[in-house]
């Protein structure tokens, strides 16, 4: 059997007559932009809290762009992405201060999706690295009591508060990620699996993964074609888009110089029983004259032709040792 | 541009998402593109976050170390300077707890003064001589306006006015289609709402034109308010009800609904350009403008190509010299 | 300043050097890419965009010939719309031939008769317009004329100089212009080759990119042979060619392995090409007359032809003017 | 399963003659056909060195043989070529030919030596049928009068019963430049062209800017339909543009008087003018058997293009085959 639970996370750009925009340009770009991901097969959609309002507006609520995507052949929402990349005086997870203004945002962002069926609630538990730097021992326990406190408040909603880790994050290293998931309660702390962040902090995402199966709620799906050796992630003002030599981080599945191995991983999913969603993710696909719809293409066959083989090898081998 | 009139260009056009136009390289080149084509001066906007590094005075020193890094920065590109610096204080920003303000709220008069301070101080220190500010946030998210509330709104401005005076920085109220100072006669009561020695008008050719207001009748009828210019042309005008439509950020500008007009804005000299921009250049050389005329394409395709059109217009049907 | 002004200007002696445009340009229609030719809209938006950063003229493919002719009435009528637009004219055009051994081949002497017969009928149908140069690639495709022996060499430059005598008697320079990929690329090949030319017939374009690709240092050809040197293509490269990258089968200039993008406007970043010393030698040989900008295939990877064009006429003022204007 | 495979046309991938060279974009956009939905594509005759899928020539100097590039066909999910589209305007660089007429019987000869070099390569890569331009431009040849109907079933007689040969069938296209647009007169050249050599491609998009009615033609000519290209239609030619001189570019290219910005899209597209289903339905009806080959002609954005078709097919289209099926089934 095909792997169904494919969801897309949603990057997207798209040409309108006032430049490259996202779908939520307006509703007619996004009826064209989900019609497209459903020509492909994907059955999930993952999206950012801060798309809500303006997919409340384009389509009247949350639960109409539901029916909207199940119209079109989805299963639901899957996943909603949350961040505070920057720390401010407001918001910090790594300063204790921020953190009732923190859990009130998030709870802001739960009701936005009540009475979905939503499965993660996805976090970046840290802001930039330079801007929390020293990372210590303490601040990480700082950080994992907010993420703790989150998580009991989600999963009352229904929700699971699962972790992202950015390569340029404060949690980024294996011995920064093993503290914080040590801090950190199994009831209400989650692992989201980034293959390509974790790759270019020099982590492996395959490791990661058998390590962390019992937590982990989810994957994003994408490559790289560079491990930052040079201390990128800690340079101010931005390693994201603004390291100094490395214009793109991100590729879809599939390209020419990709270091994530996708094969092994799909096979280790397959053999640990796993049975959740895949999210695919492509951020910045448009760099270098990229196009976020071609580069869906190429990942979603790199899906049916080259992951279906390692998912049926992985189950024939299961079956062969039963 | 070498002119009675000076000239700048706005570097809006460029950030049109949230995560492009964010490393200096490509920043360069649209501070290389906007030099080669005769401007020495731009208009920066006001914005959020770490992608967003033209857009806040600390993101710009993080990114530049100081105004003068700033500046040098700039020069590294033959750019001399920045005009002024477009600000809407109802636009809610990370950098300030993402907090939902409003001019015609008193209570919130006290935070939005004590907000412009930073902007105004970074644009003292690189010399750039206006803040321009939206007064007030869009129409259809609020209930019409009593006379109070201009009363209100007033008083705000005056505050920040004086504010931005001390430190010989100019404050410039940006009329814009979608605000709920629509018609002309709000307009007129705003800027009586307000000191003239403290607050002036910025004039947004494009923004009036849909509003339903001709932008060279009123400069003629108020020109003595006008310490900034907008220059832009427009091919459609609002029906009169577009801009209460809900979302009309998007609705209205982006096409989603109504007559689905996805572009609004547009270059000078654009086939169908409802601005008479000659006569309003006309108008302005006629009184002296002293101000900054500031051109601009907000979001409407590829931006170098929108500069070089407005270059070309500003030379060959404005006479004005490149250099 | 007034209009009578800035014409005034314009003519102020000190300037000896004028910029032109080689016209490769792509923009984004509501159907995909297009050319500057796709309409009278389009061409129109085009040379305003050029007129705007400050060139004074263009430089056009004599392939344009049919489309002026069927969409514009013919060469002059096409070229007064160039000058509606604010440009001089027209200064230079690139004739692209289909290089094939078995009729077009400048290294195969049985070919050349059809090839003086093109320059015939080309020179005529051009006649109604003052252009300085026309550019030639002098040699097929490398693949094609390899093993490059002195021998073809002499014969190609016989080819060339029968040529020159027919543009010369239409008033035009013929130029070469050595593409990283064609027969005669490398340094002692260029060098035969001019041995054999007559310098009234045959002038040298020097393409600054192309040169740098094939690993021969312009700034120096440009010094050794700056008498007969009628012109240049002024775009930077950020590599040079490698193994067989100058005789990858079928093309080397879009296909070669190495390389998706070969050409790069002017003051790019990690650019090969030194402006600045080319321009000091421009200076010190007292070159008078037309510098063009060039930069094919801008588009190629996200990039962008309008900001290309601002940022090497940025250059140009900023950097290279400040040596030699 | 009906007896409808369904293709991709790769021209929108190449809006200027520079464009989609090198290999790696021809292994993206073939990926894309493939996971949209589509079996097989079809290529567009080139000539050329950056014409790489243009002809066989340049086939086999990229990919060393046909079996080459069938096998990175079939590396990327694509089964087939389906078919190539060839204008005998076009001049070949790779045999020094200039522009051949169909109208001139002395160009015939010309025309089928290379329809038969198409034909034979089809054959190999799992193609069935050579789509060729049945006529010139009207505005560049002037109405069609019985002598050249004559001239022109002759000329295609002799193309089709060539690549017969090759197992290989010839289908005429008709574009909407064409004076076969007029009452009768696509008519008059299928009944003068052997029946067993010569049939039609229904190109939806062409015959609605011509003013035909897509639906009609592929009844009429039931037995006659032997390809078929899905594209949508922006706008019809109603006020006879394509009778003007240099129309391919001044109307075709240029959008004609009212600058139509872009006559053609992908089938689906917004205020697009063709009934897919009904087309569907019109060919089911007549048991048509063969390629389907979607089209954008040119886009914006291919990959998006392909993507909204993909969408047509399984959402729309597919069902409408399905429902075909099942009734024959009960």
């Amino acid at each position: 059997m095909a792997w169904t639970k494919w969801s897309y996370m949603d990057h997207w750009v798209t040409e309108t007559p006032q430049g490259p925009q996202p779908p939520s340009f307006n509703r007619a770009y996004m009826d064209r932009y989900i019609k497209q991901l459903s020509a492909l097969g994907f059955k999930g959609f993952d999206t950012f809290f801060f798309y809500l309002p303006m997919i409340e507006g384009m389509y009247g609520s949350v639960k109409a762009f539901e029916h909207f995507l199940q119209d079109n052949g989805f299963e639901k929402i899957t996943g909603i992405f949350s961040a505070y990349p920057y720390a401010t005086k407001y918001t910090a997870p790594h300063v204790p201060e921020t953190h009732d203004r923190i859990v009130a945002d998030c709870m802001a962002t739960v009701r936005a999706v009540e009475g979905l069926s939503v499965e993660n609630f996805i976090v970046m538990p840290s802001t930039t690295y330079f801007q929390v730097e020293p990372v210590t021992d303490e601040k990480i326990k700082i950080m994992a009591d907010l993420w703790n406190r989150v998580g009991q408040m989600t999963l009352e909603h229904g929700m699971r508060t699962t972790c992202h880790f950015e390569f340029w994050g404060a949690i980024r290293t294996r011995e920064q990620l093993d503290l914080f998931f040590r801090y950190t309660d199994p009831r209400y702390v989650y692992f989201f699996c980034d293959t390509a962040q974790h790759t270019i902090a020099g982590v492996d995402p395959l490791q990661m993964f058998r390590d962390y199966r019992d937590r982990c709620t989810g994957f994003h799906f994408k490559d790289t074609h560079t491990v930052d050796e040079h201390e990128a992630y800690r340079t101010p003002p931005d390693p994201e888009l603004m390291a100094p030599n490395v214009t793109r981080w991100f590729y879809e599945m599939g390209t020419e110089g990709g270091l994530v191995d996708f094969p092994a991983l799909m096979r280790e999913i397959v053999t640990s029983g796993y049975d959740g969603w895949l999210t695919v993710e492509h951020d910045k696909a448009e760099l270098g004259g990229g196009s976020y719809a071609e580069a869906t293409c190429v990942a979603k066959w790199y899906i049916d032709n080259v992951l279906a083989e390692a998912q049926a090898e992985a189950e024939a081998q299961l079956e062969a040792g039963r | 541009m070498r002119d009675t009139l000076r000239w700048a260009y706005a570097l809006n056009q460029w950030n049109i998402r949230m995560d492009v136009f964010v490393r200096h390289e490509d920043q360069r080149r649209a501070l290389k593109t906007l030099s080669a084509l005769g401007f020495g001066h731009i208009e920066l906007a006001a914005g959020t976050g770490r992608w967003d590094n033209l857009g806040r005075p600390e993101v710009i020193e993080i990114n530049h170390g100081s105004p003068e890094g700033f500046l040098a920065f700039l020069r590294s590109c033959s750019v001399n300077g920045v005009s002024s610096m477009f600000w809407d204080p109802g636009q809610p920003v990370e950098e300030e707890g993402w907090a939902f303000r409003s001019t015609r709220n008193r209570d919130d008069h006290a935070a939005i003064v004590e907000s412009a301070k930073p902007f105004v101080d970074f644009l003292a220190a690189i010399g750039a001589e206006q803040l321009v500010a939206r007064p007030v946030g869009s129409a259809w998210m609020q209930p019409p306006l009593g006379r109070d509330d201009i009363a209100a709104i007033g008083e705000v401005w005056n505050s920040v006015g004086k504010v931005a005076a001390a430190a010989g920085v100019g404050l410039a109220l940006h009329y814009d289609c979608l605000s709920a100072v629509h018609t002309a006669d709000e307009l007129r009561r705003l800027l009586d709402a307000t000191d003239p020695e403290l607050v002036g008008l910025a004039l947004d050719t494009a923004e009036l034109t849909i509003g339903g207001i001709d932008p060279v009748a009123f400069y003629e009828e108020r020109h003595e308010r006008v310490t900034h210019v907008h220059l832009k042309d427009t091919r459609y005008a609002d029906t009169g009800e577009e801009y209460r439509m809900p979302g009309a950020e998007t609705t209205m500008l982006r096409g989603g609904a109504g007559r689905r007009i996805e572009r609004w804005f547009f270059e000078l000299g654009t086939e169908g350009g409802l601005v008479d921009v000659k006569a309003f250049v006309a108008a302005l050389r006629r009184h002296g403008y002293p101000g900054w005329v500031v051109v601009e394409s907000d979001h409407g395709g590829n931006p170098a190509e929108l500069a070089m059109l407005n270059s070309w217009y500003l030379q060959q049907e404005l006479s004005v010299a490149r250099t | 300043m007034t209009a009578d002004q800035l014409a005034q200007r314009s003519e102020t002696p000190e300037r000896r050097i004028k910029w032109s445009y080689m016209d490769h340009w792509r923009s984004n229609g509501p159907a995909g890419p297009v050319d500057q030719w796709h309409s009278h809209r389009t061409m129109s938006s085009f040379l305003k965009q050029i007129k705007a950063v400050g060139f004074d003229a263009i430089d056009t493919f004599d392939f344009r010939l049919w489309q002026m002719y069927g969409d514009y009435g013919g060469p002059a009528k096409y070229q007064e719309m160039v000058q509606d637009h604010g440009l001089e004219r027209i200064v230079n055009i690139f004739h692209a031939a289909d290089y094939d051994l078995r009729n077009y081949a400048p290294h195969v002497p049985e070919t050349h008769e059809n090839i003086l017969e093109d320059f015939r009928v080309t020179m005529g149908h051009w006649s109604s317009v003052e252009l300085d140069n026309i550019i030639v690639m002098p040699a097929t495709l490398y693949y094609d004329m390899e093993p490059v022996t002195e021998d073809k060499l002499k014969i190609s430059a016989e080819l060339w100089n029968k040529v020159g005598e027919i543009t010369a008697g239409y008033g035009v320079k013929l130029t070469c212009h050595h593409e990283f990929f064609c027969g005669i690329q490398s340094e002692p090949d260029i060098e035969v080759f001019y041995s054999y030319t007559d310098p009234r017939y045959v002038s040298l374009f020097i393409d600054t990119a192309q040169h740098c690709i094939a690993s021969v240092d312009p700034v120096a050809l440009y010094r050794r042979h700056a008498h007969r040197v009628s012109g240049f293509h002024f775009k930077d490269t950020r590599n040079v060619a490698a193994g067989d990258d100058h005789r990858h089968r079928p093309d080397s200039e879009i296909m070669a392995p190495t390389t998706g993008k070969w050409f790069y406007e002017m003051g790019t970043p990690h650019g090969l090409v030194d402006f600045e010393a080319m321009m000091t030698a421009v200076r010190d040989n007292d070159y008078r007359g037309w510098i063009s900008v060039e930069h094919d295939k801008a588009n190629k990877d996200g990039g962008d032809y309008a900001e290309s064009t601002a940022i090497a006429r940025w250059y140009a003022v900023n950097v290279l003017e400040k040596i030699y204007r | 399963m009906t007896d409808i495979r369904w293709g991709y046309a790769l021209n929108q991938w190449k809006p200027q003659f520079d464009d989609f060279v090198r290999r790696e974009q021809h292994e993206r956009a073939l990926k894309t056909v493939s996971i949209a939905g589509f079996e097989g594509v079809e290529l567009t005759a080139g000539t050329g060195r950056w014409e790489p899928l243009g002809n066989p020539q340049q086939l086999i100097a990229n990919f060393g043989s046909l079996t080459g590039f069938r096998e990175f066909l079939s590396g990327c999910g694509i089964a087939a070529v389906s078919s190539w589209f060839y204008d005998p305007q076009q001049r070949s660089m790779e045999h020094l030919t200039p522009p051949y007429s169909p109208l001139v019987a002395a160009d015939v000869t010309g025309i089928v030596t290379r329809a038969e070099w198409f034909a034979g390569a089809l054959a190999q890569l799992g193609g069935s049928v050579l789509v060729v331009r049945a006529a010139p431009s009207a505005g560049d040849v002037g109405p069609l009068d019985d002598a050249a109907l004559r001239r022109l079933a002759d000329c295609w007689t002799a193309v089709g019963r060539a690549t017969l040969a090759h197992g290989v069938r010839t289908a005429l296209h008709v574009d909407f430049l064409s004076s076969l647009r007029r009452p009768g007169a696509l008519d008059r050249l299928l009944g003068l062209a052997d029946p067993a050599a010569v049939g039609l491609a229904v190109d939806t998009a062409e015959l609605t800017v011509a003013g035909l009615d897509p639906v009609e033609v592929i009844r009429r000519h039931r037995g006659r339909v032997w390809h078929v290209q899905y594209k949508d239609a922006l706008a019809a030619d109603t006020d006879e543009e394509y009778l003007q001189p240099h129309a391919e570019y001044s109307v075709r290219q240029r959008g004609g008087s009212r600058e139509i910005p872009r006559w053609f899209a992908e089938p689906g597209a917004h205020g697009g003018l063709v009934d897919f289903a009904a087309v569907t339905r019109a060919l089911l009806d007549i048991g048509y058997a063969g390629w389907v080959v979607f089209e954008s002609d040119q886009s914006p954005h291919p990959a998006t293009s392909a993507l909204l078709g993909g969408y047509l097919l399984q959402r729309d289209l597919r069902p409408v085959t399905a429902a075909a099926v099942e009734a024959a089934a009960r």
